[in-house]
């Protein structure tokens, strides 16, 4: 039995609070900043005998999501967590345990990737991984990275899904940075009064009925087999929506997948992803207090993309700029990139590219000033001259 | 109708989830015995070979499970998978095994 | 002593690992292997992972898989990673009592490439971490399953494709990588050689490695007729030239300190080297034009040297009372 | 003190800095406060400057940014101001409370600022309570005293949490002695 507590956590420590609640059966991780939090508190958890899992120390990255591939294989439920060139180390398993289908659910404490070597927050490791079939949820704050680590083990493990989800929250950010987190009140621990049964899975290594996993696809079955594991990740989407709202009729704290923040009347927005979304949210609060009126909308699934939210709530703005903290170099940034295909060719705003908070520069109030300066200026133009702003850096 | 038969049938959307195939041995299907350039012929004029379950060698060293024991002391070649590679003939202690040109 | 089958026909007669209808090359021993560990341990259910290799994707061409068992796949360099979270998962599910409690037996399996070089890692980190399974490595001594490319466990002087025998570099350049002294200087309950060529031998370290509570080796020598170039009916007797020869002893490691010898016996005379080599294809540059009797020369002092080593390692450890 | 409160610690990698910063927090959410508290992020390394950060409100805040324009600096360490411009960004009105064993008036004219200035002691309070010259909770003492970010109790409330049994109470005597030991000017 557990009460609702508000307690000062970090992020990190939230979100290791979420995984033992959620009672994974084996985890398997390698430390890196900014995840390390994470891994120390759930091995206390285990010496304290308060978590009852297998917890492998593996030796790499690598082998960490090799070793919950083969864990969720027999059915049991996995945990993981990494960060920046620790994905990218594992990014070759990383692809291959959503193409099995097995859920596994994995926290980045988003970081950027080296060269040069940094530790501090920006989304080019979870970016790395938008190919991968993982369903992939951003949170803006240490409450949510709490909450969307108890929603990702339901979407993951619903047979209707069955995918891998990857939870992310901004390295340093939210990860290392104390916020207010409201724990959940649970009566029934195994299965968090229904809201997250024990898994079921799709389908398992089992002795008295075997099957087999891994095989070698020819051309005349690959992409079968590749059009099946798309089906599943864009259904994902609905059962998605299905568990934000359970949880909020439960808990009373929604998360919808795209959230708008005073855009009925916004002539210019800007779309965020991650924790830039708060900043983001001060900064609107401050301009239409000044009269302005901007928006802001909030992207919180960006795999599946959800293509349709988008459009509705970018539909009515003049000029959107759609915030990244990754690039795709020779190219835009992802986000807007997904964003741009969603809105092309339906009449709908202006939409450019904002490149923000690469390597943990600061996004502060300033950056969105600047941002809805530049939109303000596109919009009066009718045309997107600069369709890829950098923000926030010295030099012309 | 072999399984590949069967998933070809099935399009995209009804193949069995991650790629799996969903029950044990389905290469049984899959008659490799069309591979062979020449067939194991097992005491051809004379009764050589007499007690196989004293030895059993060519059936423990048999790459692709092609000699079966059947009771309660005799040896069958089974030509659906025998690949013709020539390992029994060549290490059965007796030399009670010679390969012989396929037909 | 745990009671280890003294003849073939004490191992079961049915199939338990893979089957019929894989597409192995012919005469390919890999599939002997297969069939062998299965038979080695007729009791207990195995779960099966496989590296990415010859025998992985000779056996699993989709829709057919050649297995009775469960069958998992991951990737090339992490079948023991993979291994230990199968073993976890099994163990922490029995314990909370969501599946049955059954004695399983986790086997992980990799050609050289896959567990010498690309492999090590996971395998060393697998070891340490003392998960109950058991890895054993078929050494066809090259990257087999993409066309015959050198690995670590490539023997000096031989060609493949990636160290030809050329007019200037005759074949690899370096000596076969000694896994498993490299095993067992992890302090493993057991770790083993054995060789397709005495498969009751191999049959007995495959148990003896499954009754370990904890992680054990077994490393099997199976010559490739495709890579080395031999006939397709020679791969045992290759293999049989190799332990006789004392290029690939058969011994067994104790916790990685005592060290038995199986095959050859000593006292027998040596077999030159020369034998093993002749009639390999891809050691035909040692014989052809002319016979090149120097590096035939190195590579005999090399067997004799290593063969030296294992012969005291063997008598210290008769001698010594720790284990 | 605007809406959001803004406190920005200054202090060395193993002076305590970052649990100065969070035991703060700790306090104020205990009083139902909106907080949010982070070290100045990088590879901290015992003995090299560092910054922790705290924010305080009323109401429920998103900002995420670090802090600019602190409404209170406080100093754990007294060598720092000759390397750190510690009062960089202080907000009209704002407060400097600073661990020395000058006076205010002294502090004052050595940073040439004409801001508030709460001076303490807190090395030689923690020497004498703690038996450990760790300033950074006896500094919170000044702090609870020449602010009204939080009540004593709830402080030390907080520092309980953190600091159990004979070490707790050592500290709540540093804290207490800070509180009424701090000079303004």
């Amino acid at each position: 039995m557990a009460k609702a507590k508000t307690l000062g956590m970090m992020g990190d420590f939230a979100v290791a609070e979420a995984a033992k609640l959620c009672n994974p059966d084996v985890i398997a991780a390698y430390p890196i900043t900014p995840q390390t939090i994470i891994v120390e508190r759930l091995s206390e958890f285990v010496a304290d005998g308060e978590l009852e899992c297998e917890y492998i120390c593996v030796e790499s990255e690598h082998s960490a999501m090799s070793a919950c591939y083969g864990a969720s294989a027999t059915g049991a439920r996995v945990y993981t967590a990494t960060a920046s060139q620790g994905l990218a180390l594992m990014i070759e398993i990383v692809y291959i345990t959503a193409s099995a289908r097995f859920p596994v659910v994995m926290t980045i404490a988003n970081r950027a990737l080296s060269g040069p070597i940094n530790i501090h927050c920006d989304h080019s490791d979870a970016m790395l991984a938008r190919d991968s079939g993982w369903i992939q949820l951003f949170a803006e704050d240490c409450q949510e990275a709490y909450d969307s680590t108890i929603q990702a083990f339901r979407i993951a493990e619903d047979k209707r899904v069955s995918l891998p989800v990857m939870n992310c929250l901004d390295g340093f950010v939210l990860s290392h940075s104390i916020e207010p987190v409201t724990t959940l009140p649970i009566e029934d621990e195994e299965t968090l009064d229904g809201f997250l049964p024990i898994r079921d899975p799709l389908y398992k290594l089992d002795v008295d009925a075997p099957i087999a996993q891994g095989l070698l696809a020819l051309p005349e079955f690959y992409m079968e087999i590749k059009r099946g594991q798309q089906e599943a990740h864009l259904k994902s989407l609905s059962v998605i929506k299905e568990v934000i709202q359970d949880f909020g009729d439960r808990w009373g704290r929604y998360y919808p997948v795209v959230e708008p923040y005073q855009m009925d009347d916004a002539e210019v927005a800007v779309m965020t992803i991650g924790s830039s979304t708060g900043t983001g949210k001060a900064a609107v609060d401050e301009l239409r207090a000044e009269g302005k009126k901007v928006g802001l909308v909030k992207l919180r699934c960006y795999r599946p993309f959800p293509v349709k939210d988008i459009q509705a709530a970018l539909k009515k703005a003049g000029a959107v700029g759609v915030c990244d903290r990754a690039v795709s170099f020779g190219s835009t940034g992802p986000v807007y990139a997904d964003t741009a295909g969603a809105m092309v060719g339906r009449g709908g705003p202006l939409v450019k590219n904002f490149i923000i908070g690469l390597g943990g520069k600061d996004i502060t109030i300033d950056t969105f000033r600047t941002m809805y300066d530049n939109l303000y200026a596109d919009l009066a133009k009718g045309e997107i001259e600069e369709p890829v702003e950098w923000i926030g850096i010295r030099g012309e | 109708m072999t399984i590949q038969d069967e998933y070809r049938k099935k399009g995209w959307k009804n193949l069995p989830p991650g790629g799996i195939v969903d029950r044990p041995a389905t290469a049984l299907e899959y008659k490799t015995g069309t591979w062979r350039a020449f067939r194991p012929i097992r005491n051809k004029d004379k009764k050589i070979c007499q007690n196989p379950e004293a030895c059993l060698i060519c059936w423990a060293l048999c790459p692709d499970a092609a000699i079966k024991r059947v009771e309660p002391n005799e040896l069958e070649f089974d030509m659906d998978y025998c690949k013709g590679c020539g390992v029994c003939a060549l290490e059965c202690p007796l030399k009670a095994i010679e390969m012989e040109q396929e037909e | 002593m745990a009671d280890y089958p003294t003849r073939l026909a004490d191992l079961p007669k049915e199939e338990r690992s893979v089957s019929s209808g894989h597409r192995l090359c012919t005469g390919c021993a890999a599939g002997t292997i297969a069939r062998l560990v299965g038979k080695a341990v007729p009791d207990k259910p195995l779960i099966w992972v496989n590296a990415t290799c010859c025998m992985e994707v000779a056996t699993t061409i989709y829709p057919f898989a050649a297995w009775h068992i469960p069958w998992l796949h991951n990737a090339f360099e992490n079948t023991a990673a993979t291994a230990s979270g199968v073993r976890a998962g099994l163990d922490m599910l029995m314990k909370k009592g969501r599946v049955p409690e059954r004695d399983i037996e986790v086997i992980a399996i990799g050609g050289d490439g896959g567990t010498y070089d690309i492999g090590i890692q996971a395998i060393s980190g697998a070891i340490e971490r003392g998960h109950d399974f058991v890895y054993i490595c078929y050494d066809n001594e090259a990257y087999m399953n993409t066309g015959i490319q050198r690995s670590g466990a490539t023997m000096h002087a031989a060609w493949t494709t990636t160290s030809p025998a050329g007019e200037v570099v005759l074949g690899k350049k370096e000596f076969k990588k000694p896994l498993l002294r490299i095993v067992a200087a992890h302090g493993l309950e057991y770790c083993a050689t054995a060789s397709v060529s005495h498969p009751l031998d191999f049959v007995r370290k495959v148990k003896r490695a499954v009754d370990v509570k904890g992680p054990a080796f077994v490393h099997v020598i199976q010559p490739c007729l495709r890579g080395w170039r031999f006939d397709t009916s020679e791969s045992f007797q290759v293999a049989r030239l190799a332990v006789e020869s004392r290029f690939f002893p058969l011994y067994e490691v104790y916790h990685g300190y005592k060290y038995v010898l199986n095959y050859p016996n000593p006292a027998l005379s040596k077999v030159p080297i020369e034998d093993y080599l002749k009639n390999q294809g891809r050691l035909r540059h040692l014989f052809r034009p002319e016979k090149n009797q120097e590096i035939i020369n190195i590579i005999q002092e090399h067997v004799d040297l290593e063969w030296e080593k294992l012969l005291e390692l063997a008598e210290f450890s008769e001698k010594s009372a720790i284990y | 003190m605007s809406k959001i409160t803004e406190v920005r610690f200054h202090g060395r990698g193993g002076q305590g800095v970052v649990t100065a910063s969070r035991l703060l927090a700790d306090a104020a959410i205990r009083e139902g406060k909106f907080i949010q508290a982070f070290p100045e992020f990088g590879p901290e390394r015992a003995g090299a400057p560092i910054k922790g950060f705290t924010r305080i409100s009323d109401k429920k805040f998103t900002i995420k940014s670090a802090i600019y324009t602190p409404d209170v600096v406080a100093v754990i360490d007294p060598t720092l101001p000759r390397l750190v411009p510690v009062t960089e960004g202080l907000k009209e009105g704002g407060i400097v409370v600073i661990n020395t064993p000058e006076t205010p008036e002294a502090i004052k004219s050595k940073l040439g600022i004409t801001d508030t200035v709460a001076a303490v002691n807190a090395t030689n309070i923690a020497l004498e309570t703690i038996g450990r010259p760790i300033a950074n909770t006896a500094i919170l003492g000044a702090i609870v005293k020449v602010t009204d970010l939080v009540k004593l109790d709830s402080l030390i409330e907080a520092l309980l949490e953190v600091f159990k049994g004979g070490v707790g109470q050592k500290n709540v005597e540093a804290i207490k002695r800070s509180y009424e030991e701090v000079k303004v000017a």
